[in-house]
């Protein structure tokens, strides 16, 4: 294994193009994603490789998943990019009653084998309209698979796999995680879907959280470490469907739940697996499953006020104490 | 146009008719489930674009679609069974009348929400020009579906890359409730293509060669690569918005103008006065359009229903739901 | 109290006309909502009264809601109708992201005081494009309001509160609950929001149960009070936010909760629920809750399929009876 | 036009300048949070049509809108405080640069989502409309966001309706990197207009006389309950699409040309051949300009920030969020 450490943007770049030399079939579409090279330049050299198969398009975004989704019963492999997750509002529609169930809709037939890239979550201080957490907004519809990765090499195995995927996949991009680096495999293949992955063992307590609350929560295990409380981390990877095996199986051993997640608590995706272990692994659980979350507000602009809103190191280190203490 | 293409549109026409008919009575016996949108009277419009079509073209039917559906290549029986919601059916009963699809022959009429074809139908386009094949892709729409956002994000972009795309729309002047004028300001909505500089024609819909006419400039500019053009094809649906409407919104002398404007009676007309045609050549063809439905209709009725765990299949490529 | 015998959609119809007598800053707006009076017939008689208050409009939902919220910044109080809910998926942007959000962003000044009537639900044989229950979609988002009236009587009730509220209100029609009968009170006034309704009491179980989902739950308690099983029913009647202050007490009370949701297990609501149990109430609980929901899956058109995929009485006394026998 | 109006629109134009490059030089400095949209090299077409509104009427700027904002009626300090994100801004810093409302003096340039204010404006013609009186709404829009299909929806219905709104679509030819040749099919966008049979019409943006006139026949005809109208104003952005993009995607001799044709200077040239303006008489208004927006960055700079506990507020309007 190389020891060659590039950025999280780099790696889902470098994914697009192992695809696009693999297979012709997967092409990339979205607002500057071609000529420019992307609004945060993830997808830049790739136009001047393919110039047909990097498509500039209007600020249409239904457009955009209308067309991944005709391209993908004719067999392509479209790549899409929401510059900003947040506008894949006006493109709902598309995402949950065509891409969603076009494979049922066709019988099996075909289905939309397509991966949308969305720029989510907050920290630059661009407020409400630029900041958002979609994946509550899907998670409610079947057929939709939806991957969180939180480092480089995840960034890279899972993009790849997404793009094979046969499946409609919302494969959100952090914003905050793109000048991250870490070590990534030039060659590096696929990733496995749906696998969650234990960060670091652990007896105590349970925590999950993925993309940019990762490492809150890795920082949390070192400093409870030191009082004697030991935190499994489990970064989900993919957020629907979850693995279930690893979560229970870890809350199992633990017998103890917090989860870390990003974007307003009433509904985010914390409340499903609180909920699927509050249901099937009862019986083991010592103390009440805690979600540490945003606060239920629009993201705000002022730096201090978003701050405030989104989950803290401290909010991590305070709920894993108070479970502990129950 | 000779006789021969004119007696087969003839017979098309009335396929759908009796089809939708049958559809229609079934529905009344309350033996179809959910509801149901007829195109009686929109025969022409059906068929004359159908008529111009490969098997590899694109069609996105509507809600309004059996007729065009049933003119793209699947079993009439087939049809009549999804609309039942039989196990038979085209799509195993998972989809019922609004939601058609048989890929085979081309036929995408899946969707139930207004707008969202338009948009599909870049996809298809665009792979024709990905994969440099002549493939055109039809978007069957009505006027009131014009209103959604989607047909704008559609026509703008088709036009932009000269997507082979038809935008085929059949002004039957409604939209459930809605005269056109009310809810969009042009005289003639063709008015609204020609915003984007795409050729745009309004045809009369129930002059079944004034449309093959029309749908063969247009699929020609398709499969030439110059790109979208849209067909405003006049018509009227005689029944109401769905199976069962009273469709009290509409004054009875427009009603019976447009019955008498019936795209069959004016077709069979030209063949019998202009095409030597007898009334005779014409029983044939109605009888064999008459046991395709009969066979459809009972089909239909024996088949049995689906399984009720058939409607777990299909929601992801690599997981089975419980 | 009168006893008046009439429909749910009646329901609606004489709050919509009560609230449009008593203040002329209320109208109605949507596709055939006018001169027909709805495509089920609900807003009849309004345009006669007030034809320039009963708005048809164009096949346009975003520009519905947006003008909804535009009229709104200028003090009205307009209630739309979305046809079917699962429309308003074209219009998802205008909900999450202006109606939602314009209080917050113009700094309390004005807010989008709009009624969105959503007629949802399966069960009239029309597949998944015109079933679907779009509470998931909206939850997560701070700022709306979300109403499930589940008799005549709340549907009037709730209506008129919800017209009154300064909040923008998704109100959430079963259109199975339409030809429904009740006792309404010809002078009815508004029914408080946020405030979830004891059923019937009980000491065993507690069940959550909203529209379609209050029938299973009541025919439960009465077939399992023979078995001994006491289940105390609450009607939410909002479901966001949730009446925490109800939930919890029955469920300190009971120690057991099953929650009968349509739609989706994945997120829907019932996780929400589920969670805040599982936080607050943790020592209380006495069995594992339980969720009990439709399947996973796109609505199918065929009876069969969709009876089955619907979540079922039986669905709910196995549920009931496995939490008890925990 | 006369002397004072055009004298008072060079200082407006100036107000816009000044303002946008103190932006910028804060957001390189790293001063100003996130990132911001400037309207340097458009400073006529929102003057211009500022210029014939009312305080009561709707304006809805976009992300690029600051000029329209400043000239909207809001303090130039306060708007600035706002981008700074400062507890003193307008909106006490919780939306910043793209997100500045003061109903007060109707703007409402609150929205980042493109496309959205469209159907927003909807809303605010249609109320004019229900309460009868004369408040128009205006709709600051750029080429790009033509492709939304919210736009669609929002002619459409304004057309058919006759509601008082006017698209003042200033095409400054780039989206991001994107012309708009390459995202739209028409050669003028106004062409889109017509197909909705909305009067439309294409004018040089930088010439602040032309937008005046155009914006006038805009309002008036709103006003006269007689619907929309499209205004295409051409025009540039001397920056890229935000303070700090390169902006490589455009050739250096385009940027020229319109640099060349800076609006100040045309106006500026204007006063001092056809007006007997003096040079002196204009750096009076220069230096008054001057100070409104030093004292506008230090109010900003010298601000407090808001209390974290700020973002919770004005979500409900019955319930506080914890
Ligand atoms: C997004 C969306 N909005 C509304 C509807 C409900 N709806 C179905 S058909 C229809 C009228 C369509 O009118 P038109 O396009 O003229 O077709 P026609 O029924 O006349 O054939 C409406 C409002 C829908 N299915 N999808
Ligand atoms: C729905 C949506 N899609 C995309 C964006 C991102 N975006 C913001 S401005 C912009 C370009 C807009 O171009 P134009 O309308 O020409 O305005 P200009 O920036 O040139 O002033 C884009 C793509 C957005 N804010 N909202
Ligand atoms: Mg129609
Ligand atoms: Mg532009």
């Amino acid at each position: 294994m190389s020891e060659r450490i590039i950025s999280f943007s780099k790696a889902i770049n470098e994914a697009l193009i192992q695809e696009m030399t693999r297979d012709d079939k997967v092409f990339i579409i979205g607002e500057d994603v071609g000529k420019m090279g992307g609004d945060f330049g993830v997808t830049s050299g790739i136009w001047t490789k393919w110039p047909h198969r990097a498509k500039d398009t209007a600020l249409s975004e239904s457009a955009i998943i209308g067309l991944c989704c005709g391209s993908a019963i004719c067999g392509l492999r479209p790549v899409a990019e929401m510059m900003f997750a947040d506008f894949i509002g006006v493109a709902f529609d598309q995402v949950v009653n065509n891409a969603a169930k076009l494979r049922y809709m066709f019988n099996g037939e075909v289905g939309a084998q397509i991966v949308i890239r969305a720029v989510q979550g907050g920290g630059i201080r661009c407020a409400y309209h630029h900041s958002q957490c979609i994946e509550p907004w899907f998670m409610n519809t079947p057929g939709l698979v939806i991957v969180a990765p939180a480092t480089p090499a995840e960034a890279k195995g899972l993009l790849i796999a997404s793009i094979r995927s046969d499946n409609p996949v919302i494969f959100l991009e952090h914003k905050m995680l793109y000048n991250n680096k870490g070590i990534v495999d030039e060659a590096c293949e696929e990733m496995p879907l749906y696998k969650a992955h234990i960060e670091c063992e652990g007896s105590d307590i349970t925590v999950i959280a993925a993309m940019t609350m990762l490492p809150l929560a890795l920082e949390a295990s070192k400093i409870l470490k030191k009082e004697g409380i030991s935190l499994e981390v489990i970064n989900p990877r993919t957020i629907v469907p979850l693995d279930k095996a690893t979560i229970l199986a870890s809350v199992a051993k633990t017998g103890r739940l917090v989860i870390v997640q990003e974007g307003p608590k009433v509904l985010g995706y914390a409340a499903e697996i609180s909920a699927m272990l509050a249901e099937d692994l009862f019986e083991y659980l010592k103390a009440p499953i805690k979600r540490v979350t945003s606060k239920d507000v629009p993201m705000p602009f002022a730096p201090k006020m978003e701050d405030y809103v989104l989950p803290k190191s401290s909010d991590v280190l305070r709920a894993c104490r108070e479970t502990m203490n129950f | 146009m000779n006789k021969e293409n004119l007696i087969k549109l003839y017979r098309d026409m009335q396929l759908i008719r009796r089809f939708e008919e049958e559809v229609d009575k079934c529905a009344k016996k309350g033996i179809i489930p959910g509801f149901i949108h007829l195109s009686i009277g929109q025969e022409a419009a059906q068929a004359g674009m159908c008529h111009v079509l490969k098997k590899t073209d694109f069609k996105y039917p509507d809600h309004r679609g059996h007729g065009a559906i049933v003119l793209c290549g699947t079993e009439p029986k087939l049809v009549m069974a999804e609309i039942f919601g039989k196990k038979t059916g085209i799509n195993g009963g998972r989809g019922g009348s609004m939601h058609i699809n048989d890929l085979k022959c081309g036929n995408l009429g899946f969707n139930g929400i207004q707008g969202s074809t338009q948009v599909t139908a870049l996809g298809t386009a665009f792979a024709s020009v990905y994969k440099n094949n002549d493939a055109v892709s039809v978007i069957f729409m009505g006027d009131g579906t014009l209103g959604e956002g989607a047909c704008h994000e559609s026509i703008n972009m088709a036009a932009t890359w000269k997507l082979p795309i038809i935008y085929c729309l059949i002004n039957n002047q409604y939209a459930i409730s809605t005269h056109y004028h009310e809810a969009h300001p042009q005289k003639e909505l063709k008015t609204w293509g020609e915003g984007y500089e795409v050729p745009s024609f309004r045809i009369d819909g129930n002059d079944v060669e004034a449309v093959v006419a029309a749908a063969e400039i247009a699929v020609q500019r398709a499969r030439d690569g110059m790109g979208p053009t849209l067909l405003e094809l006049m018509s009227y649906r005689w029944q109401g918005h769905f199976s069962g409407d009273p469709a009290a919104y509409r004054p009875d002398e427009e009603v019976a103008y447009w019955k008498a404007k019936d795209p069959l009676k004016i077709t069979k007309e030209r063949l019998l006065n202009l095409h030597g045609v007898s009334e005779n050549d014409l029983l044939v063809i109605e009888q064999e359009v008459e046991l395709i439905i009969k066979d459809a209709v009972e089909f239909s009725i024996s088949s049995p229903e689906p399984d009720e765990q058939d409607g777990l299949l299909y929601v992801y490529a690599d997981m089975e739901v419980q």
